[in-house]
């Protein structure tokens, strides 16, 4: 009895604490935003609608392939050697028409991967967020400033000299094999300095180059050679510049530099010895100098001629790029994936030669997590990539 | 639309005036059939809460569909879903409309590739009137599309659609 | 015609109607439906008479007691909600019989009965004279009527409450 | 009485219709309002100008385009009929409500009685609209809200029984008129509420019952949308379901101006003879309904719904024993003093 007088009261009193709690609030300020007469102040980073400031656009590709969702279509056509599109506003030369660039903001997920690849910031997310429509064909934007005629004519000036390229190429492939056979055995040259050099120059060594890929370890699970991924491990950079040994580091690389730069580059990050500090953001620190690492792609560049190539297949095809990694010799955590490095183990490379070379890919094994080098995405070597693509 | 539409041939004063009127009825009173799909749902609710208020509209939900005049369709259809939404869609009394929130809703969103089991666009099974872009659309967005429903709704007539004569003479650009 | 010889007329035709649908709707929720209207429009016969107590009264324990709880009886009872719900009509020569019989029994009483007449008068509030008749003269079948109801609820309940078996 | 001279009676009995049609009106909007200012936000805005005030014509006339929907298996003439019935039912009950001192619709003697009586024709459409949608829902929730509605009819009718002991008359014009005058313990107005302690807990009872009445939360689970969808209103669409909202809205309205006569002295003005009159009475009326109908709103926004065994336990277990025992100790106060 008591108990129930108890409850009861409770009952009443939690009542009429709830009820208090409301009236106060039905007397208190509103909290509401009268949406479409004042509106929020978005914060900085916010993610909204995608912007591209075309005539920045050096038609790399990186944000369409950085995109999850595969929302941005980007087309480009080669520019005539004769001809000047001019420069983004960083400096980089543009060498390609962008005949079409397309973003399907329907599809658009949001996730701001885009816009970190890109070299030249020319895609950026604006605060924007208000374009809802009644037709969803007016959600796909169109950013390309060349009129349809204009297109039509690149295209075909494009085709012209591609088909002039070819045959050049054919001629030069004969003369290659010839030149590649004498150079065989010499050593990779990675020396760091030459490292640096351009890739062009460093096609000069192709021949060796290839061979030494093998010194990178991948971790094969991880080596997947998927852009956006591609961490290397820096490891120890043995001194020897190819001798990034892969001490899982953090380092991660981001996607689109990974790709540029064949394995090396991006991943580059290899070099950097156990000091991952440095390794950051500079890919080609496969210098021979480990600590200072900072170089660039080095590696990559050492593999001349088909580092160059590589690349792109490497990023591209990710498939690829694992297995990479497997022929190295993979040790997991600890895969290096610099494929310049190569050098340093040049041992071991060789045991695997044949296929190391094939994929430089090496670079673009990740080893998630753990590599302590972190590159820093900002940094990537835009330029490489650029170059590479446009060979 | 339910009552009196495109009963008339040509339109009066009157015929404008009771237009307008019945516009703004229907565009003032939009009550929101209450289901969610999946995270844009949160969006939604978010939208109905105190921070930007639907109500503030007249907006509110409804359980029932035959009492509901538009459906939010926020979130993910998947295949199992949209027969579903067919059928909501169809116990809902006329005049009704649809909004379609969010990328998944709009066109499959990130399963537009791949996503087996995802409808590829709500506007497959119903017709939709305004697209809310986003992943998920922010509030202010969603509060936009209604926006842009409510002046399409404004536009709506109950003068019959004249049959085109004479417009294909139009010139086309060569 | 005055007012309330029309819904005089009206109520009556409602209130055999809607007898009549009841007896021969096949739907026992119909019938059960049917029969609210025969209630209600009896009820506003009785209003017509000026026996306003009766007719709320009427309203209160017919429709809102015993119509529904006919209602609920009907729902909860049978298996399906919707289905199963027929009546059918059966005996029906015999029943013809005895009705038949009881009708005309009832015209002849009905013809040869002298009616008295009175004249109409300005009514007065009923509600006063039952509460002192039931209260003073009838006390004790007021009484007895209470607590026979009594022992039916407390019937009704110990036939619902189930017993625990004693293992 | 020919057809002629009732005209006026039609016009007289047609007062109340206006006055539900604009309390709806207002009170929807109002209850928008509330729902808004509880939440911290800010309701109807935009709607017609200042604070949406056009928000419920704009409802109102969006209902009446809708398409009137018929289910293809429903009961056609049930399903038609019963939100007329069950608005009729509510507006009936107005009859006898006093609204001033100078109006009343039938001034009859059995007030009270026939009020409790005629609504309980409420229960019966519920069931009807519930049972000719032929859907589950509906049918679920019309029985649910039988259920409920026949089990808090006995404290209603119990608290009513105690208010009608201390004032011993049926007729609500009476009892308002009884309640009129500023003497309690000097200073009060002579409402019942201030006349017995124990018609304080009658008044709980009371609201309380009324509250499960009129389906509002806690007690709305005739329409809980977790649940049953709309309830017994699941298949109504357009103003067949607008007939339903208005008895509702009806039905709140006429228990709260109950409340009124029964416990705050219905039109009496709460000052004595100041600001008293057929008109202010009127006001003072409406103003006390109001405030009802204002506590069952904050009431609606700050509780949650009542699962349906614990709806039943707190009528049978607690509140009709209680609303016994408070009867015989108001009667036994009545003697005593």
């Amino acid at each position: 009895m008591v108990h129930s007088f108890k409850q009861g009261w409770q009952t009443l009193k939690s009542i009429f604490t709830g009820m208090g709690i409301t009236i106060r609030h039905f007397f208190g300020p509103s909290v509401t935003l009268q949406y479409p007469d004042e509106r929020d102040v978005l914060p900085k980073l916010a993610r909204s609608k995608l912007f591209v400031n075309i005539d920045d656009c050096i038609g790399c590709n990186l944000c369409a392939r950085a995109c999850p969702v595969n929302c941005i279509d980007i087309e480009t056509v080669k520019a005539g050697a004769d001809v000047d599109l001019g420069k983004t506003s960083n400096g980089s030369q543009k060498r390609l028409w962008i005949s079409r660039f397309v973003i399907d903001m329907a599809k658009c997920m949001y996730c701001d991967l885009c816009t970190y690849p890109c070299p030249t910031d020319c895609i950026y997310m604006v605060q924007e967020y208000e374009y809802s429509d009644f037709n969803r064909d007016n959600l796909v934007y169109k950013f390309s400033n060349l009129t349809p005629e204009k297109i039509a004519e690149v295209k075909e000036t494009a085709r012209i000299e591609a088909e002039e390229a070819e045959k050049k190429k054919a001629e030069e492939a004969a003369a290659k094999a010839a030149r590649a056979s004498k150079a065989s055995d010499s050593r990779p040259s990675s020396v760091p300095g030459a490292a640096r050099g351009i890739p062009g120059s460093a096609k000069g060594i192709p021949g060796k180059a290839k061979g030494i890929p093998g010194a990178s370890k991948g971790v094969p699970g991880k080596a997947q050679g998927i852009p956006g991924a591609a961490k290397s491990i820096p490891g120890k950079a043995k001194g020897i510049p190819g001798a990034a040994k892969g001490v899982p580091g953090k380092a991660k690389s981001i996607p689109g530099t990974a790709k540029g730069v064949p394995g090396a580059a991006k991943s580059v990050p290899t070099a950097a010895k156990g000091v991952p500090g440095k390794a950051k953001g500079v890919p080609g620190a496969a210098k021979g100098v480990p600590g200072k690492a900072k170089s660039v792609p080095t590696a990559a560049k050492n593999v001349p001629g088909k580092a160059k190539s590589i690349p792109g297949t490497a990023k591209g095809v990710p498939g690829k790029a694992k297995s990479v990694p497997t022929s190295a010799k993979s040790v997991p955590g600890k895969a290096k994936s610099v494929p310049g490095t190569a050098k340093s183990v040049p041992g071991k490379a060789k045991g695997v030669p044949g296929k190391a070379k094939g994929v430089p890919g090496g670079g673009a094994a990740k080893v998630p997590g753990k590599s302590t080098a972190k590159q820093v995405p900002g940094k990537k070597p835009p330029k490489e990539n650029k170059d590479n693509n446009t060979d | 639309m339910g009552l009196l539409d495109k009963k008339y041939h040509d339109s009066n004063i009157i015929i404008v005036n009771l237009e307008s009127a019945l516009n703004w009825a229907r565009k003032s009173s939009l009550w929101y059939e209450q289901f969610g799909l999946a995270c844009c749902a949160i969006e939604m609710m978010a939208t109905a809460a105190s921070r930007y208020d639907f109500d503030r509209f007249g907006i509110i939900p409804r359980s029932s569909p035959r009492q509901a005049d538009v459906m939010i369709v926020a979130g993910t259809v998947t295949m199992k879903m949209a027969s579903r939404i067919h059928k909501l869609y169809e116990q809902m009394s006329e005049p009704r409309y649809v909004i379609s929130m969010g990328s998944c809703s709009n066109c499959g969103g990130p399963y537009w590739e791949h996503g087996y089991h995802v409808l590829k666009g709500v506007d497959k099974v119903i017709p939709v009137d305004v697209y809310v872009p986003g992943c998920p659309p922010r509030p202010e967005a969603l509060l936009e599309g209604f926006l842009k429903l409510q002046e399409k709704i404004m536009n709506e007539s109950l003068v019959e659609e004249k049959p085109k004569i004479g417009n294909t003479i139009e010139k086309k650009e060569t | 015609m005055e007012l309330t010889t029309l819904l005089f007329y009206f109520f009556s035709l409602l209130t055999i109607g809607s007898a009549i649908f009841m007896v021969f709707s096949k739907n026992i929720v119909h019938a059960a439906f049917a029969l609210m209207f025969t209630l209600l429009g009896v009820a506003a016969l009785y209003v017509l008479l000026f026996a306003d107590f009766i007719a709320a009264t009427q309203i209160l324990v017919y429709v809102g007691g015993i119509l529904i709880l006919i209602l609920f009886g009907v729902m909860l009872t049978t298996k399906g909600f919707t289905d199963n719900l027929k009546t059918l009509t059966t005996n029906l020569r015999p029943v013809s019989v005895v009705m038949t019989l009881v009708a005309a029994g009832m015209i002849y009483v009905l013809l040869t009965t002298t009616w008295p007449v009175a004249e109409i008068a300005e009514p007065e509030g009923t509600i006063t004279g039952l509460g002192t008749l039931l209260l003073k003269e009838y006390i004790l079948p007021f009484q007895v009527t209470g607590v026979l109801l009594l022992v039916a609820i407390i019937g009704a309940l110990l036939m619902a409450t189930k017993v625990k078996h004693q293992q | 009485m020919t057809w002629l001279e009732s005209l006026p009676l039609a016009v007289f009995v047609m007062i109340p219709l206006v006055i539900i049609l604009i309390y709806a009106l207002f009170a929807i909007w109002m209850e928008r309002k509330v729902a808004g200012f509880i939440q911290d936000r800010l309701g109807p805005m935009r709607v017609g100008g200042w604070h949406g005030w056009a928000q419920s014509f704009a409802d109102l006339l969006k209902l009446i385009q809708k398409e009137d929907i018929i289910p293809a298996e429903a009961s056609k003439f049930l399903f038609r009929f019963a939100p007329f019935l069950m608005f009729a039912a509510s507006y009936a009950a107005f009859a006898v409500i006093p609204f001033s001192s100078a109006y009343m619709g039938s001034n009859i003697d059995i007030g009270v009685f026939y009020l409790l009586a005629i609504t309980s024709l409420l229960t019966i459409s519920v069931i009807m609209a519930g049972w000719a949608s032929n859907n589950k829902w509906s049918l679920l929730g019309a029985m649910r809200t039988a259920a409920q509605m026949v089990s808090y009819e006995v404290p209603t009718i119990m608290a009513v029984l105690s208010v009608i002991i201390v004032a011993g008359s049926l007729n609500l014009m009476t009892v308002t008129e009884m309640q009129s005058g500023n003497d309690t313990l000097g200073f009060l107005p002579n409402w019942l509420i201030f006349q017995n302690p124990f018609l304080l807990v009658a008044f709980v009872i009371f609201f309380i019952s009324i509250l499960a009445e009129s389906h509002r939360v806690p007690f709305d689970l005739p329409e809980s949308e977790s649940e049953l969808v709309a309830g017994f209103q699941t298949e109504y669409s357009g103003m067949r379901w607008a007939m339903f909202m208005l008895a509702e809205y009806a039905d709140m309205l006429l228990l709260s101006l109950l409340g009124a006569v029964l416990f705050f002295g219905g039109w009496n003005s709460p000052f004595g003879g100041f600001m008293d009159g057929p008109i202010w009475g009127f006001f003072w009326f409406m103003f006390k309904g109001m405030i009802l109908v204002f506590v069952m709103m904050w009431i609606r926004w700050t509780l949650p719904r009542y699962r349906v065994d614990q709806l039943m336990y707190l009528c049978w277990s607690i509140l009709i024993p209680l609303s016994f025992i408070n009867f015989v100790l108001i009667a036994l106060w009545e003697m005593l003093f």
